[in-house]
């Protein structure tokens, strides 16, 4: 299974500040498409990081990673 | 703990004492104060969100970025969270170099990476809406096509 | 009175505060400290002395100049006199702006024409004996010739 | 009468913080010709302030100036 968290606008959609969704075996890029379905929230711009670390669409989940989805930021 | 997430108002002086050495000549501040207008609209107040493990690590990352570029230099970055009212501190970033031109530099630096790669967010407050802004580089379109109003330059 | 020399030890938060301003979105601070080496050799202690009066005047054009160049922006800075010790503060500028890029290069500006036009002058004390630094800015020739060891970008 | 201010190496070197002299209807490069002689200083690369305010080698000083001479100089 996979913690997957919400931030800034996609926390006020998606009502939730995670989720659990098993992901093992899936892209970053599918686990998107997963969970933009799931919640109906567009994730195109959004950045992903696993395990606190930035990801690219190709990497691959296994199970017990930490998703977050990464809205642009606004800090500073 | 040169790098962190603070739940309470910062202490610009714990901040630049960090970063104090006998080899410096120079320390250089930045403090990001919340501006009651951002494009001719008045805020009322802020609130920061952070993921806030993962921007202590990225903080940290940026320190470590510095120190490589610039010999010599000391950081210490602290980003506040919650709500912040007009003119209080969002956050200091303290640089303390040998020679001024890159105590500068370096500082300048850490503000526009925080602005690239640590997730913090900020829910601007007006007096008839609110709304998260993104994207503050341009570097990529915010989701909903908004905010026309961002200020790019903060 | 924000501009001043002091005969006391500067307190950086007290020169922050004056420059607070509820249009600045950014606050930049150069905290000049006394550096232990210089070009290899080590300090043991510095005297700093002004043209009191008017360097408080060419203070107050400094902070003019500022204002006209940068719209929005506001100005402090003190000037220690007198003896100081490795790490001990010998300036603070402050500065605060709308927006984070003019309070840099503001405040960046204040700091080189401190060191061209602000009648205030350094004795370096070493083990092996003292000196009166001018002419970091090499723009004139130092009288003596010396010391070849100044260092223009402290 | 005018005073004459001295800082830095220079007062080292000519062992006051002041001197009066009259250098009514003088130019500032004749005050400094003067001051040198007087004091055996090298005036050369050092700036003027008349009344607390740079001035030009021609610049002609009247009775009361307060003439300092501002070496190179080494603040911030």
């Amino acid at each position: 299974m996979n913690k997957v968290m919400f931030f800034a606008h996609l926390r006020d959609a998606v009502g939730e500040e995670s989720v659990s969704v098993d992901l093992t075996g899936k892209t970053v890029a599918e686990a998107k498409a997963i969970l933009s379905e799931q919640h109906g929230i567009n994730l195109e711009t959004v950045m992903t990081a696993v395990n606190e670390e930035f990801a690219g669409d190709d990497d691959v989940l296994s199970d017990g990673d930490v998703v977050a989805f990464i809205p642009p930021v606004s800090g500073g | 703990m040169n790098f962190e997430i603070s739940k309470e108002p910062i202490d610009t002086q714990s901040i630049i004492d960090k970063v104090i050495q006998r080899e410096a000549g120079a320390i250089t501040t930045f403090i990001g104060t919340v501006r009651e207008l951002t494009a001719g609209k008045k805020t009322l107040y802020l609130i920061y969100e952070a993921y806030e493990s993962m921007a202590v690590k990225k903080l940290e990352q940026i320190g470590r970025e510095i120190e490589e570029r610039w010999t010599g230099a000391k950081v210490a970055i602290s980003h506040r969270v919650g709500k912040l009212e007009i003119t209080d501190i969002a956050v200091v970033i303290a640089v303390s170099t040998p020679h001024r031109a890159d105590s500068y530099e370096a500082n300048r630096y850490a503000i526009e990476r925080i602005k690239e790669i640590v997730p913090i967010w900020k829910k601007e407050h007006w007096e008839d809406g609110e709304e998260w802004i993104g994207n503050q580089l341009e570097t990529v379109a915010y989701p909903t096509g908004k905010p026309e109003e961002s200020d790019l330059d903060e």
